[in-house]
């Protein structure tokens, strides 16, 4: 089991703010996403923008592993400050 | 010292507090950012600041430590606001004191750049036609990569 | 807006006066120097400040109109102090308020490097052997030149 | 008629703040330095260190003229801030 959050306008648009993920393997960042995106039509959102992506609470590319138990953030460009 | 806070800030307890700590420090700089009663699209009246719990303290604190490494510093002080804020109030601190006024400049400079591009807050803007999601900002990433040269 | 004085500033007084009158600026970035209590000679219990008035005022004016020619900005301050301070007092304050915060920055850092190399200000350290006059520091030269490349 | 002014290190070692020199003619900064260093043994700093000029309250390198009735200052490389 993974736990993968959404914010600001993905959080919106997917109209989920936390997601529990059945998962077991050694899955990508993108191809996590990629799995989100084939789900149905809300999912689209993750591939027709920019997305960023955190594992364990720090920025991450999409190559990155993702092993059972992380906590995954999918999220637009940050624009605090 | 880092806090995310739904309440304003006082900037004066602030820099009292690094003045008072900054024992052999010669220099304090700070940064404040305030919410600008305008933008590219018409007039702003309020923002929205949402974050990401957790990450954004571990963010932060990543952050502060990197210009640790790269500067000498005296004192480090990262305020961040979250939540409603009304056009022209105060939203974002950084204050840093150092024996040399080089270094704070630079770290001052460096954990507002980095925060703007790596910091996990999004930000709506309250407009005549409804709250709009902030699109980021090349110029910030540009400010970022400067110091990764 | 320049002040030579004798007396301390307060900090907070001077903020909150660049905020009142920021606008539509999103950016406020202050510089404070404070008497350090050591030097490379040892330790420093007072400094005493000597200027050339009229001058001081016309260079601080220029420096500022500069910094003004180079950047958007909306308040600029500066305030330096004369005569007898003691280890940890203010010295100096340069405030300045932008819409965009790069532009506060580099202002802010000009003024401070300009007027460490240009303003005629000239300073007495106090030490256990008496006081003695500061030599000038070729770190704040190498400080200058970077603006003028 | 000129008014030269010292100040800091110089004003102490040449023991004057002000000084009203007689002047007519077109000399250099850098002349008017070399009179006053001809003047006697206490002027010599002027020759030894890194000194600095304005005139006029402004700045000037050693090649400026001087006009009668400017205001000249002889001091040493600033240290304020």
């Amino acid at each position: 089991m993974i736990q993968i959050k959404f914010f600001a306008m993905l959080r919106e648009r997917i109209g989920l703010a936390t997601l529990n993920f059945e998962y077991a393997g050694e899955k990508t960042v993108a191809e996590i996403k990629q799995q989100l995106v084939s789900k149905g039509a809300q999912w689209q959102v993750l591939a027709e923008q920019e997305v960023l992506c955190a594992v364990n609470q720090t920025l991450c590319g999409p190559e990155s592993k993702v092993n059972d138990g992380d906590e995954i953030a999918f999220f637009p460009p940050v624009t605090g400050g | 010292m880092i806090s995310i806070q739904k309440q304003d800030f006082d900037h004066c307890s602030e820099y009292n507090q690094l003045r008072d700590n900054a024992d052999s420090d010669g220099a304090i700089v700070t940064f404040t950012g305030l919410v600008r009663d305008f933008n590219q699209d018409g007039s702003v009246s309020i923002i929205d600041i949402e974050h990401y719990p957790g990450m954004t303290e571990k963010s932060l604190m990543s952050i502060c430590s990197e210009a640790r490494n790269r500067w000498q510093l005296g004192q480090v002080k990262v305020i961040h606001r979250i939540g409603p804020i009304a056009a022209t109030e105060q939203i974002v601190f950084v204050g840093v004191s150092a024996k040399h006024r080089k270094d704070a400049f630079n770290a001052c400079e460096f954990i507002i750049d980095y925060l703007k591009t790596s910091a996990p807050f999004w930000k709506q803007e309250g407009t005549p036609t409804g709250m709009k999601w902030v699109k980021s900002n090349t110029s910030d990433t540009e400010a970022m990569t400067r110091w990764f040269g």
